[in-house]
């Protein structure tokens, strides 16, 4: 008899919690596409290294101590795709050893943590998406590639307490290209590249009522569908905005989630809607939140006077690296080598790197120190929030021989200590 | 050549395949660029070739594919190592680089397309 | 006038708040003050030749400080010179006095200063004259000008004062600003943006958002934040 | 083991008033003398204040609301407190990270705080921050009042459902008690509204707030939990809203428990305003006070203003629309499943400004003019602003001089709105001492906590301070300096705090309270997996918080 049991996937931000895995078989029911290569069986980092050569755990990652305690000024990157028990550690270890703390939200949707400072954000759960939201716009996200389960279980398809069908809801895409997703939009707004802040500035206007201060196009839409969108919004009884890398990773970045947000304020004041970032790896929201209590950011956290200082401009990897503003680095469950511009990657090529990680990838590649770990969700227990900060603990389900990030920070913070002594 | 506005993104294939960088599945998922039909037909490209796209920022090789749903004057690589030798690095003061909207050019060209080692060597 | 000149090339970014006030401090005071130089504390004297020259309120800075921050944040009068490049908030919360800078000055130059004078002959980063982040205003006093180019987010949230750009900047120039003077003699991207008031003046091409309605001289706006800022041609 | 020697003891749960007495400590309890022999720490206590742990049994100090707090508002984290060292790095302004919060609690000698408001799908990130916040023992309350289920079964007046839900709900949140706020208000927000009075129905449901008040209170006192309901009243920042709050208190008369209040009204300085608007609006706290002081099963928080900065983070959803509207700053919201909502609006509060300074009056006037046994001192951290202020409040309510001297720096409208300037009444270090320790513990009905008697917690805090000689009404500025910081905190029987410098730390913990066995779960089985297929966007069985997920659980089996 195969045993069944249920499971939490650890892919991307939709943290689907239905699926139902077969042990035997190592297959998933109701996978999508991303799930399933998640949980499958591939190449794995297959024992710790130093220069190459394979070592002990306890040999590593006394190594990797040392590198990060004689570092003037290690960076510990990567987070997103670990359980909040070793974010817990890797937040308490950077403060140890007076490093910088950047998370992979900083080259995703950190952008929307600069708009929430600005502005807040009025957001809603997942499940109340579902359950009211009669209108739902994806803007610069496209779910049908990135969160493949989303339009099903959350937003497009998906059924609840005033939706009953998808004919109870628009479905409004807007992008600078023709995405898979918006081919199941009601409507596809297509815009200029880079002009999503001028664009949320004329909806703005056009639903204050202050239309004539509106060019007749605004980034390649005209006015008169502009128009058409305004009044979708302020006639739709619950709706949502999902937006994603399109309106954080092009020109006006943060500004442009910023402008969103201003928006959905005001139409809070004729209707409700929510707007909400459709995050990426299923932990990424844990990698924010974890040091926002333990030191009061999200990401960019620079620890080099001995107490938490935040500059995304400053401390955020890409631009520590373009610097050449670290001497050493510690990256776990990410990948910037691939990952990050290829000046960024020059400066991690010059300096110690220690990995942590289930898998080898291009950072693998110029990693000094490499420590392989169990994989979340399959191989190890932990909790991680969804991209709505719903919080889950993702299982283990088999047993491995490998450590867990948790039980390899653990130690790695113990010879730290014992170093530093 | 032709001038372009380059997009890099997820793909489902990229997406997929993003926990075995260093197998083929992965290296075919980010190793290419969509060009609209009227730019891929404008240089003269079949199925198979490759090209070179340029920024102020840096070059890369990749194999060209046609996207019938993309404008004229659109490219799109997924995101990754090949994407990120020409994306635009400057984070202007966000710590994000710009990934998504950068003016370049296409070319035609007979080089080949670097493995993923062999592009963390040149970098 | 107190002169430091960089003893090496610093791996990674120093933090030294110094202003012209330290000029006057007893040479073992000098030496000895602290910066920081990643986690570990410094002195001055480890990461700085010092040599005077007379005994005026002035820095001079010789040498490259791309990698040194918070040059001149929160000085109130003197006068300092910097012969190379600048790093990060140079004259933040400045109340009064000069910094001149020779070269290029990263991001965050006259954040949030309140008076005083800031010059630079080569180009600026992001961030000139901004806010912090989550504060309410940025500059509210005081002149910054640029001889080069800048970057993005000039002047918002300017409460007061003048910035003026001789080259191009980018993107947010004047956004949710409440009054004083942006001047850019050059080319601009988006200007603007819930605008609540001031003016901003623009010789070459730029990018008005929508929100502006155009009046007698230029135009005026935003009308998303209730704004009567103003936007005009040089 | 401890002997504090010769210290003026101040229990008002044992009825000692500044009696020169010994304790001791054992095993992290007080015990009697003859228990504690060999190897014992003398602490000498002489000419000082001896009081148990403070605690503040409404503060919001876990989960997404104050994290989120934090995370907009950066201006907030550039306070450094404490560089890292021995202890962890602690920072913030009014908004504190975790390891501050416990900090500046021991430094202050308080020894345990719960979070007033936890949002039942997010319970485990609630447990998480409780789980990082070091020194003091925590627990967190479960929010019912805009809960579907809850909705449901007050409409179908199905008693027994309802109750088993509680259970349910408490135990799968590893919560404490049953807090509600601004009852269908927050689904009637979900369209755009709000329910500002009693009889407001909610839409889609049928009922009312009355109804869900009341039969609230009635399956809380069903199950005799150790908490009873914990209400944020109906039309919280409205002029005139002081009648909704006597009205909502009226739900509770035909109840009684002989252990405790039947309902706690919290943070009523802001459910508390007269007038018909924010031009006529005066206090009502005169009256609220009437009410409470006339009853016996009623008892409140005051939810003093601090002025200065502060962060409004509520369950009150459409209040925080409301205040973002009227102040313009930055707003956050959050409409949780189908659990209710919350919000979130920075806001700063000047003595100047006539609004700010008659919600300062009205706290005091709450905390001077209801019996000490029945309000507890609170800010609603960090709502009325940072816990760290609690001295100045103990200080203005023991000293008539102090408010004068404060009332010639705040707006005039004071004088005219309220009447704080013609109180005399000056409460006694006893009395304020009950109020920060023996009342709250028995509001949240815990035996062991905010006394000295035997058995006890060890959980102690010692000042610098001799009652017997200084003269709280005019040395209130030594008052104030002296309960700022403790001459020693000692949580459990350990000394983790000396004269405002940390010691020790140390990992208190969380209480969660289990009344399973006073139910049959097969009543709610199938409702909740319907409602669980139907209506969450996550699986019945992935919902809640398992006890070995937490640092330091502590279990009370209601039995």
């Amino acid at each position: 008899m195969a045993e069944e049991v249920n499971i939490i996937c650890t892919f991307c931000g939709s943290v689907c919690d239905d699926v139902q895995f077969d042990l035997e078989k190592f297959k998933g029911k109701k996978f999508c596409k991303l799930g399933s290569s998640k949980f499958s069986k591939k190449e794995r980092i297959k024992a710790p290294m130093i220069d190459g050569k394979e070592v002990s755990y306890e040999e590593a990652i006394e190594k990797a101590a040392e590198i990060l305690v004689n570092a003037k000024r290690p960076l510990l990157y990567g987070w997103a795709s670990t359980v909040n028990e070793a974010i817990r550690l890797g937040v308490l270890l950077t403060e140890k050893v007076r490093g910088v703390y950047d998370q992979c939200a900083s080259v995703c949707h950190a952008p929307g943590t600069l708009a929430l400072i600005e502005e807040g954000v009025p957001g809603g759960s997942l499940g109340e998406i579902k359950n009211r939201a009669d209108m739902v716009v994806f803007w610069g996200s496209n779910p049908m590639e990135a969160h493949p389960r989303h339009p099903v279980r959350y937003s497009v398809r998906a059924k609840g307490l005033l939706i009953k069908d998808r004919k109870d809801r628009k479905v409004v895409v807007v992008d600078v290209r023709k995405t898979k997703s918006a081919n199941m939009a009601d409507l596809f707004i297509q815009i200029k590249p880079g002009y999503d802040y001028p664009v949320l500035s004329a909806l703005r206007a056009i639903i204050k009522g202050e239309e004539d201060a509106v060019p007749e196009e605004v980034g390649g839409v005209k006015k008169e569908q502009l128009k058409e969108l305004a009044e979708m919004m302020k006639s739709a009884k619950y709706g949502a905005v999902l937006y994603g890398l399109g309106v954080t990773q092009s020109r006006g970045r943060d500004r442009n989630v910023e402008n969103a947000i201003k928006l959905i304020q005001l139409l809070n004041r004729y209707t409700r809607w929510i707007i909400w970032p459709m995050r990426g790896h299923y932990n990424v929201v844990g990698a924010g939140e974890v040091p926002a209590w333990e030191a009061g950011y999200t990401y960019a956290i620079d620890f080099s006077r001995g107490y938490p200082r935040f500059s995304p401009g400053e401390f955020s990897a890409n631009e520590i690296l373009q610097r050449g503003d670290c001497d050493a680095a510690l990256i776990i469950a990410s990948d910037p080598a691939a990952h990050f511009p290829k000046v960024s990657v020059k400066h991690l090529k010059k300096i110690p790197v220690i990995q942590i990680d289930p898998f080898p990838n291009m950072t693998t590649l110029l990693s000094d120190v490499v420590i392989p770990s169990a994989v979340a969700g399959l191989e190890a227990e932990g909790t991680a929030y969804r991209m709505d900060g719903i919080p889950f603990r993702v299982k283990k389900i088999v047993d491995t021989e490998y450590w867990s990030d948790e039980k390899i920070l653990e130690l790695m913070l113990e010879k730290v200590n014992e170093l530093q002594r | 050549m032709i001038e372009v506005e380059i997009i890099s993104g997820r793909t489902l294939d990229q997406g997929a395949t993003v926990e075995e960088k260093l197998t083929d599945e992965y290296f075919k998922a980010v190793n290419y660029c969509e060009l609209s039909e009227e730019d891929f037909n404008a240089l003269n490209l079949s199925e198979g070739d490759r090209v070179r796209v340029k920024t102020d920022f840096g070059e890369v090789v990749v194999y060209a594919v046609k996207n019938k749903d993309l404008k004229k004057g659109m490219a799109f690589i997924p995101m990754g190592p090949y994407a990120n030798m020409v994306i635009d690095p400057n984070t202007d003061g966000t710590g994000m680089p710009q990934f998504k909207g950068i003016k370049g050019v296409v070319e035609k060209t007979e080089d080949k397309v670097l493995t993923v080692k062999e592009l963390i060597e040149v970098i | 006038m107190l002169i430091l000149k960089p003893k090496f090339d610093f791996e990674i970014s120093v933090e030294a708040e110094i202003t012209p006030a330290l000029a006057l401090a007893t040479d073992e005071e000098i030496s000895n003050y602290q910066v920081y130089y990643g986690k570990d504390k410094a002195k001055l004297s480890d990461l700085f030749e010092i040599s005077r020259e007379g005994d005026d309120a002035k820095l001079l800075l010789d040498g490259d400080f791309s990698k040194v921050k918070w040059i001149g944040a929160r000085m109130d009068e003197g006068e300092i010179v910097v012969k190379g490049d600048i790093g990060d908030h140079c004259g933040a919360y400045m109340t009064g006095g000069k910094i001149v800078v020779e070269g290029n000055a990263l991001d965050w130059i006259g954040a949030e200063m309140k008076g005083g004078e800031i010059e630079v002959n080569g180009n600026v980063r992001n961030y000139v004259g901004c806010a912090y982040w989550g504060n309410m205003t940025g500059m509210t006093g005081g002149k910054i000008t640029v001889k080069g180019n800048a970057g993005n987010y000039i002047g918002e949230k300017m409460g007061g004062g003048e910035i003026e750009i001789m080259g191009d900047t980018g993107d947010f120039v004047g956004t949710e600003m409440k009054d004083g003077t942006i001047v850019i003699h050059g080319n601009c991207g988006f200007v603007g943006g819930d605008m609540k008031g001031g003016t901003i003046k623009i010789k070459g091409n730029f990018e008005l958002v929508p929100g502006f309605r155009k009046v007698e001289d230029g135009f005026e706006g935003d009308v998303n934040a209730g704004g009567k800022g103003k936007v005009l041609q040089l | 083991m401890l002997h504090i020697k010769n210290g003026i003891v101040i229990d008002p749960k044992n009825g000692i008033d500044a009696e020169k007495m010994d304790i001791f400590v054992k095993n992290g309890k007080i015990v009697e003398e003859s228990e504690v022999k060999g190897d014992v720490k003398v602490i000498d206590a002489s000419n000082k204040l001896v009081v148990a742990g403070g605690f503040d049994m409404h503060a919001h100090i876990a989960g997404s609301k104050i994290n989120v707090g934090r995370e907009m508002r950066p201006e907030e984290m550039r306070t450094v407190r404490l560089v890292a060292g021995k202890f962890r790095a602690s920072i913030g302004r009014v908004l504190l990270t975790s390891p501050a919060i416990g900090y500046e609690y021991a430094k202050m000698g308080y020894t345990s705080a719960f979070e007033a408001a936890q949002p039942p799908v997010g319970a485990l990130h609630t447990h998480e921050e409780l789980d990082a916040i070091p020194m003091i023992d925590k627990a967190a309350l479960p929010v019912f009042g805009n809960w579907h289920f809850v909705l449901k079964y007050v409409a179908e007046k199905n008693w027994e459902k309802l109750r088993t839900f509680i259970a349910w709900a408490i135990e799968r949140t590893k919560g404490f008690g049953v807090k509600v706020v601004n009852p269908g208000g927050v689904e009637a927000w979900m369209y755009g509204g709000n329910c500002k009075s009693l009889d407001d129905e909610v839409p889609g449901f049928g009922v009312t707030p009355r109804e869900i008040i009341t039969a609230l209170i009635q399956e809380t006192e069903n199950l005799n939990l150790s908490h009873s309901v914990h209400l944020h009243c109906n039309n919280l920042g409205t002029p005139g809203n002081y009648e909704t709050t006597i009205e909502s208190m009226k739900l509770a008369s035909k109840f009684s428990n002989d252990r405790r209040q039947v309902l706690h009204v919290t943070h009523v300085q802001f459910n508390a305003y007269s007038g018909s608007s924010w031009r006529d609006v005066g206090s009502g706290a005169a009256e609220i006070a009437k009410y409470v002081n006339s009853v016996d099963n009623i008892t409140i928080d005051m939810g003093q203003p601090i002025f200065g900065h502060a962060t409004a983070m509520t369950g009150d959803a459409p209040f925080q629309f409301t205040l973002h509207k009227l102040t313009g700053a930055r707003w956050s919201n959050k409409d949780s499943e189908i659990e209710g909502g919350a919000g979130i609006v920075p806001i700063g509060y000047l003595p100047k400004n006539p609004i700010h300074a008659l919600q300062w009056a009205i706290g005091l006037e709450l905390g001077l003019l209801v019996d000490s046994d029945k309000v507890v001192l609170s800010t609603d951290y960090p709502n009325g602003g940072p816990f760290t202020e609690y001295p100045y409040i103990m200080a203005m309510l023991m000293s008539r001089k102090m408010r004068e001297k404060e009332l010639e720096r705040v707006s005039p409208y004071v004088q005219k709105a309220t009447g704080l300037a013609a109180i005399d009444r000056e409460k006694t270090l006893f009395e304020v001492i009950q109020m920060t320790r023996s009342l709250p513990a028995r509001v949240m009905g815990l035996d062991s906590k905010g006394h000295l008697g035997f058995g006890a917690d060890a959980d102690i805090a010692i000042y610098n301070f001799d009652p017997l000689t200084v003269d709280v009404t005019n040395d209130f500025e030594t008052v104030y300096k002296v309960f700022k910081t403790s001459a020693y905190t000692i949580k459990g029987g350990e000394i983790i705090a000396m004269n405002g410098e940390l010691v020790k730390e140390v990992w208190g913990r969380t209480f969660w309270v289990d009344a399973t066995s006073k139910v049959e779960m097969e009543a709610i089985e199938s409702d909740l997996d319907e409602m669980f297929s139907k209506y969450y966007s996550l699986e019945r069985q992935n919902y809640g918080v398992e006890e070995s997920w937490i640092k330091k659980p502590e279990r009370l089996v209601m039995g």
